[in-house]
């Protein structure tokens, strides 16, 4: 019961999923809209899980006063945001759409430019040519990074050009061969998985 | 009811079964015993050198596991090499430090080491301690563990598993301390990264394939066997494209192309 | 001591002001370092140039707040353009967080480029599906845009004389940091044979490079270049050529700290050994 | 001079705090992340609510309902024929969807929390199966047919295709793992690791422009709407 029928519904779901691709007519055609209405309406639900675990792990923290007031910061802008959107909507000029292009935008935006930071502070402490590899990486990166800035145009006008070509040409065969090995991986996973061989998402 | 088949997708249909049934032949083969040859990974001799360098120096090992889920096919590669590394680190009597970000993989990594310590015999070198949870924020755990290389100046640095944009700064912080650092992701784009600032990195599927090595478990090993097959008939069809299109003929093969 | 090992040193944070300097400085003052116009960019720029006056062109601001700083300034680049021209421009956005923006755009045209509110620019907001939305406009654009974002409906407005769909509709432009163009492309190119411009971030524009070579796009604009070299071209040089001066300067700092850390560690190894 | 407009105010205090954690961890960056996972959090559960949960269960099964309800009761609503069966079907339909997801709900149950695992299954299950085709045929049908060559011109084009062509086939031979890298799989995977590096290479530049573009938008945020320097 605990592992059997999920395994079913794996099986099944994924096959009927899959073969309705080599059908034609109206049956196939309902099948793949009902999977993917019905999926999407069950991962917006999955959410749920994720602010389950959050509000548990945060509350853990209040109750057991480690950390309290940054959880309590936590917990009181999860449930005051998403009561927000809830209740009182999400469309344009709401305090909700407010809280998101005024907090939610910065933050993130803020997040990960502090990279451009650490890429530098790489760049100066760890970026060694260490191997042949590494050192054929950094002299890629340099075109790039030389071709596509004004300094490029600087030193001669074709030099864009070229850094373009890298781009179009080598770099495209090397992220083919890398998606072709990946895609492989991917469709490997998928088929274990609906085929029951491949469990650890049961635990 | 107007049910037919869309003939010009079948070759799609027909890939995939083959693909299963590479995947099940192997598996099946695997699980009779049959030996699977996979070639020696040069990232696995790195990995016990590292291991000996640490103990030469006297200073711990650090290892960390990725940051990603338990479900997460770069976590299970990384507990795999895990594993081994805390045999080889038992043999030497070097101590292991195994930070955690995930409290599920944290669980798994513990049961790892230990089981690790007893296979050798040594179930008295296991400290609890070694492998701990430090917390689920990306930066939080990041800044933890930049502190930690630093006051702990552990000589060899392994960054196994699934990595976001924190592998720039663990990978510099530990660069500077002057360690040893070997790293696996299949995460695309930490790798650049990882190939400057570490000494050796698994990539991609090297990463997958040197824990089915280590890990010798059958449906791993299998996998990349099938996987491998996959690959001969793709690079069969490329060089047959490649030589048809020459000779302006390659239009024979659209059939195959849905 | 020496000068190796003291460099070997230096502390992260003195890094980190040296290139929050190197992209900070340049965005005070106003100095145009050489930039020449790549064929992508050009390609709109004189396909757009073409156009007759009054000539109806869709500008979907497909892209959300956390992109702004490669993509808004293309859009405003590109609206300066069209206003010059004094074609009909159908402001939309198939973005859920994109209607502010877009919205920017409109009033820009309005009130900084002189264009007329329902006459020259029409603002039509946010499309939940986009293939729905680029489908219908192949039928009739009647059906889709009912009435503008504030209401005034689709017979008193204008700017949508004697426009059915992608016949009268000259040019379709997508900004975005997602997939959005290649939707546009599709459907609107692939299936109406409609004119497509891409104006994408620099991680997006390499995927889109392909389909311009096939002639799917009449152009793309990549990342804070393709903004800066558009800006150029209609000589109105604001956010994206001052971006484009800290991302030169910044660059090639970026490639000084890898030489010169090179070098501290090649020496440093020497004098060990 | 500076703005007065206080939500501009709000996201200058969380840029600056999150700039912070630069010189050094500390509790005005703390506040800041620990908003940001709330707000995010919430922010998503609520757009998941609008534009997944309401738009693909509730509102479909609402509306099945009321029109089997209105079937039953003003049948003469629908000139033609009432067809209940079908009606009550497609409402039927909806619920299997909405008891899936309120399963996720068996978290909190320790006792029951293994019932999760069903909704988990029917995702993964959608996902595998809806996959497998557009992936084997997007990214490895259609990328070796576009690796096919073309036939032979002096063009700029040609030589093109040629270097994709080895460039793919010699990446590939990198990751084959059933055989020693000796002789002639040793050259080819030689060549493989060097296109790998400089598609690294250009991934790696195109990295440090979009992260430091992103930098650019925070600082011209600062100078331009908080103290309008420029």
């Amino acid at each position: 019961m605990k592992r059997q029928i999920p395994i079913l519904i794996v099986f099944l779901v994924g096959l009927l999923g899959f073969l309705q691709y080599f059908v034609t007519g109206p049956i196939s055609k309902g099948i793949y809209n009902t999977w993917l209405e019905w999926f999407q309406g069950v991962q917006g639900m999955a959410i749920i899980m994720a602010i389950i675990s959050l509000t548990k792990r945060h509350w853990t923290n209040v109750r057991k006063g480690k950390n309290t007031i940054y959880s309590l910061i936590t917990l009181f802008s999860l449930y005051g945001m998403m009561s927000l959107g809830l209740f009182i909507g999400i469309e344009k000029g709401s305090l909700f759409d407010k809280l998101y292009e005024y907090v939610m935008v910065p933050l993130n935006a803020t997040t990960f430019s502090l990279l451009a930071f650490y890429m530098a502070s790489a760049a100066y402490r760890a970026f060694k040519a260490r191997s042949m590899e590494a050192i054929l990486l950094l002299l890629s990166a340099f075109v790039l990074m030389i071709g596509l800035t004004s300094f490029g145009d600087m030193i001669s006008k074709n030099l864009p050009y070229f850094a373009q070509w890298v781009l179009d040409v080598p770099n495209l065969a090397a992220q083919r061969g890398i998606v072709l090995g990946v895609a492989l991986g991917v469709i490997a996973t998928s088929l274990k998985i609906m085929l029951g061989i491949e469990r650890s998402w049961l635990e | 009811m107007g049910i037919g088949l869309d003939v010009p997708k079948l070759p799609v249909f027909f890939a995939i079964i083959i693909y299963t049934f590479f995947l099940l032949y192997y598996i099946s083969k695997a699980r009779k015993g049959g030996n699977l040859f996979l070639r020696k990974i040069p990232g696995i001799e790195a990995v016990d050198e590292a291991v000996g360098r640490a103990t030469e120096m006297g200073r711990a090992i650090l290892y960390i596991p990725g940051l990603s889920t338990i479900d997460d096919v770069a976590t299970i590669a990384a507990l795999n090499i895990l594993a081994r590394v805390a045999r080889k680190a038992g043999e030497y009597e070097t101590d292991i430090i195994v930070p955690n970000r995930n409290p599920v993989v944290y669980t798994v990594a513990k049961e790892v080491v230990k089981q690790a310590y007893s296979t050798i015999g040594r179930p008295d070198l296991f400290k609890d301690e070694s492998v701990f949870y430090v917390t689920d924020s990306q930066f939080g755990y990041t800044a933890a563990v930049c502190g930690l290389m630093v006051r702990e100046k552990t000589a060899t640095n392994f960054f196994m598993g699934y990595f976001w944009a924190e592998s720039l700064l663990l990978a510099e912080t530990g660069a500077a301390t002057g360690a040893i650092q070997i790293a696996g992701t299949d995460a695309i784009t930490q790798l650049p990264f990882f190939i400057t600032a570490c000494d050796y990195t698994l990539i991609g599927e090297e990463f997958y394939a040197a824990s089915a090595y280590l890990s010798g478990e059958p449906v791993l090993v299998s996998t990349i066997k099938a996987q491998d097959a996959m690959k001969l008939i793709i690079g069969a069809l490329i060089l047959l494209g490649g030589f048809l299109g020459l000779i302006g003929k390659a239009g024979i093969l659209n059939f195959l192309f849905p | 001591m020496n000068i190796w090992d003291r460099l070997a040193k230096i502390p992260r944070s003195f890094i980190f002001l040296i290139i929050g300097l190197s992209v900070f400085l340049p965005l005070l003052f106003k100095f145009t370092l050489p930039l020449n116009i790549l064929k992508p960019v050009q390609e709109v720029y004189d396909f757009i140039e073409n156009l007759p006056e009054g000539s109806s062109v869709i500008l979907s601001c497909d892209y959300s707040p956390d992109v702004l700083p490669e993509t808004h300034p293309m859009a405003i680049a590109l609206a300066r353009h069209m206003a010059r021209k004094k074609l009909r421009v159908y402001i939309l956005t198939l973005h859920p967080a994109g209607t502010g923006l877009a919205l920017d755009v409109y009033n820009r045209m309005i009130k900084e480029m002189g264009a007329r509110e329902r006459k020259d620019v029409v603002f039509l907001g946010y499309f939940p599906s986009s293939t729905a939305t680029i489908l219908g406009i192949g039928e009739n654009i009647r059906n889709v845009f009912k009435a503008d974002y504030f209401g005034v409906p689709f017979d008193s407005i204008p700017a949508f004389e004697g426009v059915k769909n992608y016949n009268e509709i000259r040019l379709a432009i997508s900004i975005s940091g997602a997939a959005l163009p290649e939707v546009w492309m599709t459907y609107a190119n692939g299936r109406y044979g409609a004119n497509v411009v891409a104006g994408v971030t620099a991680v997006m524009a390499a995927q889109l490079y392909p389909y311009y070579r096939s002639k799917q796009f009449i152009g793309i604009l990549g990342g804070m270049r393709g903004a800066a070299e558009y800006e150029k071209l209609v000589n109105a040089q604001n956010l994206a050529t001052k971006g484009m001066n800290s991302i030169s300067l910044a660059n090639f700092v970026m490639i000084l700290f890898v030489i010169l850390g090179n070098i501290a560690y090649f020496m440093q190894r020497r004098k060990r050994r | 001079m500076i703005t007065t407009d206080l939500w501009i105010w709000l996201s200058a205090f969380l840029t600056l705090a999150i700039f912070s954690f630069l010189y050094k961890d500390n509790p005005l960056y703390r506040f800041a992340e620990h908003l940001f996972v709330g707000i995010s959090a919430g922010y998503y559960g609520a757009i998941y609510w609008h534009n997944a949960i309401y738009r693909f269960i509730i509102n479909p099964l609402t509306e099945n309902f009321s029109t089997f309800y209105y079937k039953i009761v003003w049948p003469e609503l629908f000139e033609g024929k009432v067809y209940l069966i079908p009606a009550f079907f497609s409402f039927l339909m909806y619920l299997i969807p909405l008891l899936l997801g309120l399963l996720f709900f068996t978290l909190i149950i320790p006792k029951y929390s293994w019932l999760i695992r069903y909704p988990i299954a029917f995702l993964m299950g959608v996902g595998a199966g809806l996959a497998l085709y557009p992936s084997f045929k997007a990214r490895i049908l259609d990328q070796v047919k576009d690796t096919f060559l073309p036939q032979f011109s002096n063009s700029l084009h040609f030589l093109n295709a040629i270097i994709i062509f080895i460039g793919t086939f010699t990446v590939l031979s990198y990751f084959f793992f059933s055989k020693e890298h000796k002789g002639p799989l040793k050259v080819l995977s030689r060549i493989g690791i060097v296109f790998i590096m400089i598609g690294f290479g250009a991934a790696f530049g195109y990295t440090v422009m979009a992260r430091i573009s992103l930098l650019i938008g925070r600082f011209y945020f600062l100078i331009h709407d908080w103290i309008h320097i420029i």
